[in-house]
């Protein structure tokens, strides 16, 4: 059976904190963190990295378009 | 490697890129509020030029309205329109361009209050050319004014008590009367709030651009209904779940018109 | 020598700017100068070089149609009469802010408001100080004749693009409707997009080979703002160095001097003749810009001047000019004709003996 | 040589063509010309006039109140233009619908039937060629060649094969002006 | 003594308008302007005086409903910044013709185009000088504080029934932005409809007990059309005899004259008190009224004055009025800046120095 | 008295008068050509406002085009407004004085090419007032230029060889496209060539006005579709024939909106 | 049996010759005078005037407004 | 007495409602004072500024270039503005988000811990006030009676009742004032 696996790199600096993305993921990776940019925003982050399966719903919705995505495919037995 | 040892770190790697922002958008900080669906219309339609390789041959009309600095994003050649006239702009480069693939990007201030003629003639005319219209109920730029698409009883800093429709008109559907203008040839209403409502839009563009590549004899128009938080004195968030609940009941999505045909409604 | 015909100076125009290889016009029907248009789509011109007509759905919607397609390398013409001018006014101070050539030709009627549709000269004000908003100038013809109706077509799209700025035509009722003979240059060719993007390097044209054009005409800084209206100052200078044009007529021995333009100037000429037959010595200057104007060309002459009359049809408006040229050194008067009525040159005549001569 | 003349009658007439023919052939003829017509709503009260001035010099206002001569072909343009007519100068009219003749006497005044002359010749679309025929032996200023090389060159490619029957229009008009006043 | 109040110029005019008793307001949104129509908005005039206040669809629209009102006899206000203005220009043009009263405030920004939404006073030749086409005049008010912003409203009101005539409130960013403290009128009761029909005979209220009214500003026929025109510019030369203003600091003993207007005039205030700590015997003369401008005045300080400064935020377009009262008999210059930046105090001695002190 | 002995002259007699121009026109010639229906339908608005006894509290608005002198010949107070801004106009009279009865009078270049912005957003916004738009298809007064409801191959002094609709668009229906606003509350399309469409024109704006009156909460719309006999280079007979023929089958005649509702087409 | 019996009066000065009478009559009454009237149009005048039922559709329909009509009732037995 | 103040943070940080009371406040004292906010779409990044100026006399150009006082509460503004304090001048902020310092040694230099007294005091919204707090401290320009007649001023009727709440939040501020770097 294939597996994928998924990561995100967000863009702290040019994150604006909407939370936009927070929603569109379907594995909740994503949570806001508490400490904020150089523009004052709490940025978002990969709070539960092992749950991303690299679908880019996140960056596709993310307004600011701060977010890429990978997806690896796994083959595990 | 046994999935048990795959860090995050080793997916991030070139060659598992899945998503990256489009070159055909500049490295700038987006001037928008955060969460405003502009940065994501302006995106979607960047991937659609690149993917379609038509960065060389593509000109852009930015509006006046948030967008107006769209010409600042968008890495490709621009025009910054007088407010409502970019429609008449893109006429004038397309009529003399025939070639090249033009498109406007317009606010509803912009597009359906003061620029309504030069919408509604480029539209009968048949214009060869792309409208991407972004209604956000209300004038972002300005300091959220009421717009023509405001809704009944929404407030805004000129209807501070909700729009009366009696004493300020009703909220005006461009895209349905657009629609029914023989000089359209595709028109469709979309939103940028979901990953699948991008999907859809993106597709929308894409195909309107076709239509304009292949000269189908008409004016493709691309409604997409997005938030203006700040306008609405909302959070992002809040502000796609208000637009869903209260926008989209009005402003229903969906096409209008495909192939210079009206879609029957069920 | 070209073919000579006699021609309507409004179709002058249309056939000038055919011959002159410009790319398109975008107008909108308004007395006394629909000619322009319908001269233009009655000459097929898609057939006789691929330039465009269109006649847009209000003077707005042209202004702005010449605005996109200028800013994309082309050649583009407008033309209209003064109320329609006056809604064109938010456009021409975007393309002079925007840095976009093209020419806009003004046949004046009688105003203020919907007035008349008779000749006028009283739209001065607001093509040479600038009708539209901001510190912007257009370089304004005055063309006197059906003649340099269709010779200012070329000489203004080659003076709005040396300067990358609108070029105003200020005409008339008269030398719109007039017919005189005219001789009309070859066919130049259209330019072809090789020659736009190598000519027009700024145009948007398709980010080819290059970083991407930008046409606009804001900028929200405010430092920067200033620097491109010092851009702008800086050319305004360079046009009044190296524009003015005039004509003179009877100057050398002139003690009193009428200054006028377009069709008054015909008739000051005539008047300047009966004058001299009287034993005055007048002569005429005629401003064939009116910016830059020939204020130095004024300055020159003060040495033999007693007198000087502004003859415009209207309330005074160019006689400002005129009196800042010459602060106060030679009594500068004015005389018009509002409304469409036209003076006569006896008329003239008459005026300048009574204000000049006494009694 | 200056000459300057309004003609005025109804649209439909040919008031402005005959003034394009008399200015091209004043072109023709190696002359400055001017052709100034009426212009504007006032068309739909159905009058049209234009001013032509054919000279040796340059035509300085295209636009007058006064003229060397006056053609004048309905009653408005008679009561209009009859007194801006120059002492001395010269009148033409066609009597036909004219209910009030002219009455000056310090200019001459002539007549030709050109409505009645142009239907007698079958076709009333040239009656102006009558009028401008009986204008030139009113006053022979052009030189008839010159007249027909204007006419030629007015006068749409398509059309060319009218120019015969102009012609006789135009000689027509030569042969039956008639004197009513006539200074001396 | 009225109340007194902080707030900003935009929302000052808004108060002053309710409490003027004026009709109605018909805008278009526009930076930095748009408090006016929030402001009248947010105060629920139709309950509190029965005042109409509609968001247009455009500054065509809004203006053309000014004209709708007014020629019905009512008190109708609109604002709008520099973009929005030029659009106004064929409307206001109309109004002259039609000599129809009402009030168009301009919140002047940074331009030519769509420019910077920054203060500035490049609009000046526009409102003075006639933006629109033909021969017509506007009453022109310059205010330089919230407080004459107020005033204006009422003053304005005035001057455009007391001539029938449009009269424009030059302001600009600051004035228009600015909180200041602001003494504001007593309510004053909108006209009834028989007091409309009373002082407004000439309005189309319904043809009842007399003649129909006509509000035109055509006339086909030239002669008749120059009448008009003669007796607009009778008009024009009445407002110049009566209704010039002005306001005077350390004039008295001044060698060198700054003449500024609106936001201008209080930096030069502040520079003319700099210079005198320097030495230098500096007044400052600020006109009130654009048009008609304090031209008299000016050439009644002649024989004290080694020269005059003209301090205007833009390229230079008042320093043309002055030099024509001035006729070249004392030294005029002109310090701007452009594009939303404004001059300080300091910068303005400076300039002073250089050009008239020398170095 | 016998029939046979009666004779034209006496029967007319004052008290056998059964038609006369209403009072409510001047005594002024009509500018108009021979023919024209701007006259007629200037008749028949004054009847209505004379019948209803509205003389004295009617404002009428005059565009620019043929009828721009409307006010030379209605006898009632009147405004003569710039291009296309009539509607404009009447929103600014109509709000500031609701009691009166306020009706534009608009051409087709006038009320839909430079008008559009303003036709649309007042019949949006639901405004009291009556628009008469007289549809010639042409722009009369400049001299018969194409208007936006020039038909399709249609000769006009800018189309001198017939409306091309690709390069100039399709003929506008404006009328259709108001009576998709949910602020127009009576459209309707008449003419005025025959006795029987003179009598049906006339209820329609006898309808318009009581609805003003009554204050239903929308905007009357009532066009007119009518020759330009000099525009179109044709005789008046001729002319109300071509209209008949080509005109009508574009333009069909009838109400299209009637007491807020779309009326049903069969 | 109640018959009618109608007249029309043409301002024949202020006729342009249109014609557009002349078809809305029912009865053919009304025909097109040779002569022109002073501004030079052939005018509209009664042809037929015992034809006229005074039905008014020529008044109606004439674009200047020019035509008053009359009417009389006659009982004729 | 002239007092010209910039006072510069994030939008939502009350900036410009400080200094509306501050404004007000030198009004009830009697004295003249201008308040003049950064205005149009620069807003959307989020920053927001304000000019106030209190003075004896009438104020000149209410947009200045150089401040007597600046009161900072974000990264961005800090480093706009710490440059344009005039030398001699007054600087206050809140550390809070601060990530760089300020430098000057040539300007007086204080801190409030707004964001933090404000949210023990269990409204973040009354942040400004705290500042505001500070501020009179550091500039005893506006006696405080005055200062609450300028809060009644500027607050509409129905948020009254609030006063209580902001007048323990001013004098929170003026109480917290903390001194980093004094001239002598
Ligand atoms: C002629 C003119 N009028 C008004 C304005 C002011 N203005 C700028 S943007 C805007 C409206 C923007 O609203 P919208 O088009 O909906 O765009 P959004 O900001 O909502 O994306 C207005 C009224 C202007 N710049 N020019
Ligand atoms: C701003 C402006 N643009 C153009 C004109 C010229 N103009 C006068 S009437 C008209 C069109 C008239 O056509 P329409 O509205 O159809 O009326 P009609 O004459 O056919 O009744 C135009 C373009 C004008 N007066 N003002
Ligand atoms: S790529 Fe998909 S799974 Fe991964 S964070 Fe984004 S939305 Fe969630
Ligand atoms: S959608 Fe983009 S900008 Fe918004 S929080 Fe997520 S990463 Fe940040
Ligand atoms: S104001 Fe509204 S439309 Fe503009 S950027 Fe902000 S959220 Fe987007
Ligand atoms: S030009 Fe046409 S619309 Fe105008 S009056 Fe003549 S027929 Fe009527
Ligand atoms: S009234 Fe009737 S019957 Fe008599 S002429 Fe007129 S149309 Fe004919
Ligand atoms: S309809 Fe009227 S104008 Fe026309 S011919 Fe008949 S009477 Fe004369
Ligand atoms: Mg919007
Ligand atoms: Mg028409």
């Amino acid at each position: 059976m294939a597996k994928v696996k998924g990561a995100i790199v967000i863009d702290t600096e040019r994150c604006k904190g909407c939370e936009v993305c927070v929603g569109a993921c379907p594995t909740d990776v994503i949570a806001m963190a508490n400490e904020v940019n150089s523009k004052g925003y709490h940025y978002a982050y990969m709070a539960q990295p092992d749950e991303c399966i690299g679908c880019s719903n996140c960056a596709i919705v993310c307004p600011d378009g701060v977010i890429t995505v990978y997806r690896k495919k796994l083959v595990s037995k | 490697m046994k999935e048990e040892n795959i860090t995050t770190q080793d997916i991030i790697a070139e060659e598992n890129l899945v998503y990256k922002k489009t070159r055909l958008m500049t490295d700038k900080v987006l001037s928008y509020c955060p969460g405003c669906g502009h940065g994501t219309a302006h995106r979607i339609i960047m991937e659609v030029i690149d993917e379609m390789g038509l960065e060389e041959k593509t000109i852009g009309i930015a509006p006046v309205g948030c967008s107006v600095l769209a010409y600042e994003f968008m890495n490709i050649d621009m025009q910054q329109a007088a407010h409502g006239r970019a429609p008449a702009l893109a006429t004038g480069i397309k009529r003399t361009w025939p070639e090249k693939v033009v498109f406007t990007y317009q606010g509803d201030g912009d597009l359906a209050a003061i620029g309504t003629a030069e919408t509604i003639h480029a539209c009968n005319r048949g214009e060869n050319f792309l409208i991407v219209f972004i209604n956000n109920g209300i004038y972002g730029m300005t300091g959220g004014q009421m717009a023509p698409t405001t809704l009944e009883g929404m407030k805004s800093s000129t209807t501070p008590y909700g729009r009366n429709t009696k004493l300020m008109g009703n909220p005006l559907k461009m895209t349905e009367l657009v629609a029914e203008l023989p000089g359209t040839y595709f028109v469709t209403r979309q939103a940028v709030h979901t990953p699948a409502n991008v999907r859809k839009t993106k597709k929308a563009i894409k195909m309107a651009i076709k239509n304009q590549l292949e000269d189908k004899g008409g004016l493709n128009f691309v409604e997409i209904v997005s938030n203006c938080n700040s306008g609405w004195k909302m959070t992002p968030t809040d502000a796609n779940q208000w637009m869903v609940d209260n926008m989209f009941p009005f402003f229903p999505l969906g096409d209008i018109k495909v192939d210079g045909k009206k879609v029957k409604k069920d | 020598m070209g073919e000579l015909k006699l021609m309507k100076g409004n179709e002058a125009i249309g056939e000038a700017a055919i011959r002159a290889g410009v790319d398109a016009y975008f107008g909108y029907p308004i007395t006394p100068q629909s000619e322009v248009i319908e001269y233009l789509t009655s000459e097929k011109p898609e057939e006789r070089t691929g330039m465009v007509i269109l006649q847009a759905e209000s003077e707005l919607a042209a202004i702005n149609m010449v605005y996109g397609a200028a800013g994309s390398g082309k050649k583009v013409m407008t033309s209209s009469s003064s109320p329609g001018v006056s809604l064109k006014m938010e456009g021409i101070s975007y393309m002079a802010g925007a840095e976009l050539p093209c020419v806009v030709l003004n046949v004046v009627r009688g105003g203020p408001g919907l007035g008349t549709i008779q000749p006028s000269q009283a739209d001065y004000f607001q093509a040479v100080k600038g009708g539209g908003h901001g510190d912007y100038r257009m370089v304004v013809l005055a063309p006197a004749s059906v003649q340099e109706m269709a010779d200012f077509v070329k000489l203004g799209f080659e003076l709005a693009f040396k300067y990358r700025n609108p070029v105003m035509m200020l005409s008339d009722g008269v030398i719109g409707q007039m017919m005189e003979k005219v001789e009309l240059g070859e066919q130049i060719p259209r330019w072809t997009e090789e020659e736009i993007i190598r000519k027009n390097p700024w145009a948007t044209t398709g980010k080819k080979g290059r970083e991407r054009n930008i046409i606009t005409s804001l900028d929200l800084d405010p430092a920067r703002q200033e620097q491109h209206n010092h851009k702008l100052q800086k050319k305004y200078r360079q046009m009044e160095e190296e524009e003015v044009r005039f004509e003179k007529f009877e100057c050398d021995d002139a003690e009193y001097l009428f200054v006028a333009y377009g069709s008054s100037s015909r008739i000051a000429q005539k008047a300047v003749k009966i004058a001299r037959e009287k034993g005055h010595k007048v002569g005429l200057l005629r401003p064939i810009t009116l910016f830059p104007y020939p204020a130095k060309e004024i300055q020159s002459m003060l040495g033999q001047l007693k007198g000087i009359l502004s003859l415009e049809l209207s309330a005074g408006q160019m006689v400002e000019d005129i009196k800042l040229a010459v602060e106060g050194k030679v009594p500068v008067d004015h005389y018009g004709r509002m409304g469409g009525i036209i003076f006569s040159p006896a008329e003239i005549v008459e005026v300048f003996e009574e204000k000049f001569i006494g009694g | 040589m200056t000459e300057e003349i309004i003609i005025a009658g109804f649209g439909g007439q040919g008031v402005l063509s005959m003034g394009k023919i008399l200015s091209y052939s004043g072109i023709m003829q190696g002359q400055e010309v001017s052709w100034m017509p009426s212009y504007g709503p006032e068309m739909r009260g159905g009058t049209a006039n234009v001013t032509v001035i054919i000279s040796d010099e340059r035509v300085s206002s295209p636009i007058l109140t006064e003229f060397d001569t006056a053609i004048i072909l309905n009653q408005q343009s008679m009561d209009k233009f009859e007194p801006a007519v120059k002492p001395g100068g010269y009148l033409l009219y066609d009597p036909n619908g004219i209910t009030r003749h002219p009455e000056r006497k310090d200019i001459n005044v002539y007549k030709i039937t050109g409505a009645k002359l142009a239907s007698e010749m079958g076709n009333t679309k040239v009656f102006n060629m009558v009028v401008m025929g009986a204008y030139l032996k009113m006053r022979p200023i052009l030189e008839y060649k010159y007249v027909v090389e204007g006419l030629k060159k007015s006068l749409p490619e398509r059309y060319h094969k009218l120019i015969p029957l102009n012609e006789e229009a135009i000689k027509s008009g030569l042969e039956h002006l008639e004197e009513v006043h006539k200074l001396n």
